[in-house]
């Protein structure tokens, strides 16, 4: 019989070995491919343009600022994703008086759409975060109405009848019934904050990562834009593990249930 | 016809579909390329860095890119040769295709009083704040205190009028638009930076021959001549290829097209863009433009 | 307290029509117990629900304590025969059986107390910290009749209940509904398969007809009024009137 | 549909309302009716028919390839086990790159081409498509699962007969959130690299000063949005028509 | 045919650990018809996942035809207590039924005859067309006994398989399954609370108790093979398994 702790340790290091084996795979894909062009530089030159650009003041004056925006526009489109997805999802009426003005904003390009923003809420922080918003906003708000909608009918019924309304009802049935979709929303979101980040910080900036990205790109500091894009994709990481965090409490039930299959 | 078409060389060059690339299309329309048997084709490009990687990957053959962006490219060790002037400054006061523009009752009246304050540009750490700076120093003022703040040129003047900042720098059509709005010239930095500044170029890179190069140069240069002196034809052509209304387009102040690249202007900027920090080290600008 | 009359209802979706109730009229009065029995598919749960004011009805009328029914009634409880889905998976079963009583705004010591007792009541308090997930089908479905009981309603009405118990639990919980009733005077429209269960609780047995549904007898059960699992079905009258509600069953199965 | 037409006229009458009542200068925002007799009178131009023609080919293309490559791997990471947990790392890390800072490589590859707008249109909605499979399969019940295992259904049956229609309303929302992102990024590649298409034309209008023109652009591409969501309503209400949400719709 | 051998299931989930199955160790022959009582939550759902392969044993083993089981074995059916999740809604009670034989590549005519024939025998002809979500609870218990009874099994599982349905209707599909069990040998093991039916069907009783589970009693029926409704009931020696098992149930109960 092997210990416990040998258990332990095997189960951790396949954790491990199943974390890192295709992203290792990609790097050596990379190492074999890299270099050959002025604009695919090899992982080697990355890694010392990361460490040169990103290990500096730039991570408190260019990074930092990008990701409190990031956040707040993420949180702001979660708030208003919801907020607007709950009833439109609960009422035909109004689903059917909005759905096609969202989809006309759904259809803008955000990069079209910043110089309206700019006439609207400036070119500073507000911007920004309203740009964010405007591309974070629509994953949240369709999978909302799409939860609501697909809400159990005999869970409804018995809310019905159990006079279970208004606040009560929206806090422990329609939120928690359509959870799972939103959460798939939220996800969705996090990443595409990540991208529209970038995005803002193209119009009206002279900072943050995402415009310290374009500008190496301008500039032709090739190996310095991969760092940048490397730091994106490490961002992304990060908060999706985050995120995976706040799933797994929020969805216990959901997984448990056998409802879904984890 | 297809059997024309024959015997000349399919060439693409990315060129930005603005005012300083009429002589191209204006050349174009003339045949001046048809007689170098170069089968021109224009793609729409948005900015010098696109044209740059454009031109590199070898879409391009041939391609149009500002002053800065081809000296940034060159000290970044990209292939890139000037074969043809592409735009210059006219170097009059009051008279250019470009200009640093504040409102009518903003206290700012001349160059000098920009130092310290937030002006727009269409891109950071290139031609424009780098003419920007020397015009303030120009003037009088010390331009170290300048927030500059990246803003596309046709947003700038929504953002001028809103105060959300206190000057923009634009080009036509924006400059007489915004003029014609009311806002008032306090700088015309192309003119500032150098006498006959050259603002931008078409250029190319090692793996173009020198026969079409060669071609390609003296239709440019054709075209060029004629665009600077058919001003007419110039303001007629721009209703093809760009989407300016012919009010403004009557309106507008013309650049200069010399036929030759201004190479003291062009160290000039070079030097400027050193010392201001937007490029790292001495580029040798005879390597850029030979 | 229930007064329905010549209530129908048609399901019409694209490519099919079923007429699940053609007119049904009866009526059960307040504090009454009245059984609904016939062949599966015949149209209880559909019954049910139009009188909990939860489907809309094709035609006729519903009516709770004289006022006409638009949707769900105050003061009414249902136990419906999908017990699994009545319940809230990311709820406790304490939490579950809890929620109706907050939105009633019962205090909090109350609320504890009604909670503890039904699910004590109904076999369960020991699982009052599970989710509803974790439990066997038995055991979900006697959360959702604690639902129900815990909820003190006027009007109770349950579509097969104890489908998923055992003998000797139905028994209990069967003792359990009768008390209930006869307690707090609870109005009960209960749906069952089971014949004898139908008799030992019911004052009335409904006989519905297979599909298109009527009522095929209204029955009056003579039996005492003290019921008890042992005396009362060893009467030789329960017997008469288990063999009676068996054979119209029988022949409402037949007529289809 | 009534309702839809109400809700549009909210909107152009808002749009109508704010520059006249000066809240914002209307020189930058246009009312809307001169919009749309811009528009009106650009749609008489058979070039912006073309630019249309040309975004709209970039864009279905693009759609077609990213939607079908994305349910094949999602279903395919949601359903081998184990598979979820190696790929997921390197989806968290590639998903939140934008596409316009893959424009250098994309050109480099493909030119200021079709194939360029593809990487781009492809790379952006893949994403989207793939999370909502991934989730959509995790949604299978665990009892339907259990009757398909215990019929020995073989795994292409479970998951033509059972992964596929449970996903399928997730995979829904993903067509409809790739649909609005392709078209968005087709137009944005234009926007960026100059391929011809609408965002060029947007981008002309721009660099030329003609605000009321690229708003009407705009109003365009905004309504070529809402015919898309249109048409997958329509494909949603054939394919869900069992669906519980879809149910109720069709019933009321 | 099954050989279950000191098998013992444990839910164990954060804050919560149920011991369902204690050490059950039975078997069952080839063409065996089995049936499993036991107090509501006592584990015979989770017996019957464990045989099937649904669930990981958490020790013992189990063995199907002397092989043991690490997943679902081929030729087995089973009846699932939540019959309604287990019908896949964007199909119709057709292709339900169908499903699974187009996977065992039965032939299309053999295949229509199949599934006309086991729709036909659960009373369900006139609703092929039909989704399950427009059915009543007993008309889709039954259209999950119809899939199970079609795909013509070595070895068939049922949970409670006739819980929704009225008296009747039951009876009906009780000699449906026994004569299936007799015609083609089917290897059954049937869990159900009734009683009556348990003794009326198995050719022995498994009676379980209550958790933590083992086999009260392994109990041998011993009545002519050829059963009928109405003379095997009415037999003496019927009522007195009948009244075992009971006793046996009751002391189950009582044992927790
Ligand atoms: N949503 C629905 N759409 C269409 N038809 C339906 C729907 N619900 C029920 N039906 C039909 O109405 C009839 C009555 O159904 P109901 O559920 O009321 O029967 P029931 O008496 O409760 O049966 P059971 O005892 O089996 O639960 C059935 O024929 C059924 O097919
Ligand atoms: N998924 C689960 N997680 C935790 N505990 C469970 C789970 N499923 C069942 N149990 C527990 O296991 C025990 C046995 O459950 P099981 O469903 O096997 O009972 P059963 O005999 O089928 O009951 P019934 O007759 O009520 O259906 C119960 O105490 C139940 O709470
Ligand atoms: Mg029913
Ligand atoms: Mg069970």
């Amino acid at each position: 019989m092997r210990s416990v702790g040998a258990v332990a340790s095997e189960v951790a290091g396949l954790r491990v070995v199943r974390l890192v084996a295709l992203p290792a795979l990609l790097v050596v894909v990379w190492w074999a491919v890299g270099g050959s062009t002025f604009y695919l530089p090899g992982p080697v030159e990355v890694g010392r343009a990361f460490a040169e650009t990103w290990f500096s003041e730039r991570l408190v004056d260019d990074v930092l600022p990008s990701l409190g925006r990031l956040l707040a526009g993420y949180a702001v489109a979660g708030v208003l994703g919801v907020g607007l997805g709950v009833p439109i999802g609960l009422s035909r009426r109004l689903r059917a008086t909005l759905e096609p003005v969202l989809e006309f904003f759904r259809a803008i390009p955000p990069p079209v759409l910043v110089p309206l923003i700019m006439l609207l809420a400036g070119i500073d922080t507000p911007m920004k975060v309203l740009v964010i918003v405007s591309g974070c906003v629509w994953p949240i708000l369709l999978n909302t109405v799409e939860g609501v909608r697909a809400l159990d009918e005999v869970l409804a019924d018995t809310c019905r009848m159990y006079g279970v309304r208004g606040a009560s009802r929206l806090r422990r049935f329609v939120l928690r019934g359509a959870s799972p979709q939103i959460m798939t929303g939220l996800r969705q979101a996090l990443s595409i904050g990540i991208i529209l980040m970038v995005i803002s910080e193209m119009f009206a900036s002279s900072s943050g990562l995402g415009f310290t990205i374009v500008l190496f790109q301008r500039q032709f500091q090739i190996a310095e834009m991969w760092s940048g894009i490397l730091l994106l994709g490490l961002l992304g990481l990060a908060l999706s593990a985050l995120f995976r965090r706040l799933e797994r409490w929020v969805l216990s039930w959901y997984y448990g249930s056998g409802a879904a299959r984890a | 016809a297809p059997e024309q078409a024959q015997g000349k060389t399919k060439v693409n060059a990315g060129v930005i579909a603005i005012l300083d690339t009429a002589p191209i299309h204006l050349g174009k329309a003339k045949g001046f390329f048809d007689e170098q048997n170069i089968d021109l084709t224009i793609t729409p490009v948005q900015g010098g860095a696109a044209s740059v990687s454009g031109a590199v990957s070898g879409q391009f053959q041939f391609a149009f890119a500002n002053t800065t962006s081809l000296l940034t490219a060159k000290q970044q060790g990209l292939d890139v040769k000037v074969v043809a002037n592409g735009v210059s400054s006219t170097g009059e006061q009051g008279k250019d295709f470009s200009a640093v523009l504040v409102k009518p009752d903003s206290p700012i009246r001349t160059a000098a009083d920009l130092a310290g304050k937030k002006i727009s540009v269409n891109q950071l750490k290139n031609i424009g704040d780098t003419t920007v700076r020397a015009s303030v120093r120009k003037a009088g003022g010390d331009p170290g205190g300048i927030e500059f703040i990246e803003l596309a040129f046709p947003d700038a003047p929504a953002a001028l009028q809103s105060g959300r900042v206190d000057a923009i720098w634009v080009v036509e059509p924006f400059v007489s638009q915004a003029l014609g709005q009311g806002a008032r010239a306090v700088a015309w930095n192309f003119a500032d930076a150098a006498p006959d500044l050259t603002v931008a170029m078409y250029f190319t890179t090692g793996r173009t021959d020198a026969d079409l190069t060669r071609r390609f140069t003296a239709a440019m240069r054709k075209s060029l001549e004629y665009a600077d002196t058919h001003p007419d034809e110039v303001r007629e052509i721009l209703t093809t290829y760009t989407k300016i209304t012919p009010e403004v387009i009557a309106k507008m102040y013309l650049p200069k097209w010399p036929v030759e690249v201004n190479r003291a202007s062009v160290q000039t900027v070079a030097d400027l863009a050193l010392a201001d920090g937007v490029l790292s080290e001495k580029v040798d600008v005879s390597a850029l433009v030979p | 307290m229930l007064e329905i009359s010549s209530l129908t209802k048609v399901y019409a979706s694209p490519g099919r029509r079923v007429e699940a109730l053609r007119s049904i009229t009866f009526s059960v009065g307040a504090g009454e117990m009245v059984c609904v029995v016939g062949p599966s598919g015949c149209g209880k749960t559909t019954l049910l629900r139009c009188v909990a004011g939860l489907l809309p009805v094709s035609g006729g009328e519903v009516r709770v304590a004289g006022v006409p029914v638009t949707g769900p009634p105050p003061r009414m409880a249902v136990v419906f025969q999908e017990y699994g889905r009545s319940l809230f998976p990311w709820m406790t079963v304490w939490q579950n059986v809890e929620l109706p009583l907050k939105e009633k705004r019962v205090p909090a010591a109350r609320r504890r107390e009604l909670v503890t007792d039904s699910l004590r009541a109904v076999g369960l308090g020991d699982v009052a910290d599970a989710h509803p997930w974790q439990l066997s089908g038995g055991m979900q479905q006697r959360v959702a009749i604690a639902r129900a009981v815990a909820y003190e309603p006027q009007v109770m009405l349950m579509d097969e209940p104890f489908a998923a118990v055992d003998a000797q639990t139905r028994a209990d919980l069967e003792d359990l509904i009768l008390r209930l009733w006869r307690d707090l005077g609870v109005t009960t429209l209960f749906v069952t398969h089971d014949i004898d269960e139908a008799v030992y609780l019911g004052q009335r047995v409904l006989v519905l007809s297979s599909s298109p549904t009527v009522i095929m007898e209204d029955l009056k059960i003579d039996l005492p009024p003290d019921r008890d699992q042992l005396t009362t079905r060893s009467l030789p009258r329960f017997g008469e009137l288990r063999g009676h509600v068996y054979r119209q069953i029988q022949q409402a199965r037949g007529s289809r | 549909m009534g309702y839809g037409l109400a809700g549009l006229g909210g909107l152009l009458a808002l749009l109508e309302a704010v520059p006249r009542l000066g809240l914002v200068d209307a020189r930058f925002l246009p009312p809307a009716s001169e919009i749309l007799a811009t528009l009106a009178t650009q749609l008489a131009t058979p070039a912006l028919w073309v630019a249309l023609g040309e975004t709209m080919r970039g864009w279905a293309l693009g759609l077609a390839i990213a939607f079908c490559a994305a349910v094949v791997a999602g279903v395919v990471i949601g359903i081998v086990p184990g598979l979820r947990a190696v790929t997921n790392s390197t989806v968290e890390f590639l998903r939140p790159i934008p596409s316009v800072a893959l424009v250098p490589l994309a050109t480099l590859l493909f030119g200021p081409s079709l194939g360029s707008t593809l990487m781009l249109v492809v790379y952006a909605s893949f994403w989207q498509v793939l999370i909502q499979v991934l989730y959509g399969v995790a949604a299978v019940d665990q009892v339907a699962f259990d009757t398909a295992r215990s019929y020995g259904l073989s795994a292409w049956s479970r998951v033509r007969h059972l992964v596929w229609p449970t996903a399928l309303p997730y995979v829904m929302t993903g067509l409809r959130l790739a649909a609005a992102v392709a078209f968005i990024l087709a137009v944005t590649a234009e926007l960026v690299i100059g391929s011809p298409g609408l965002g060029a034309e947007i981008q002309v209008a721009q660099s030329g000063g003609a605000v009321p023109v690229v708003y009407a652009l705009i109003v365009l591409a905004g309504l070529v949005g809402i015919g898309v969501n249109a048409a997958v309503r329509l494909l949603e209400r054939r394919v869900l028509a069992w669906h519980p949400a879809v149910r109720s719709e069709v019933a009321a």
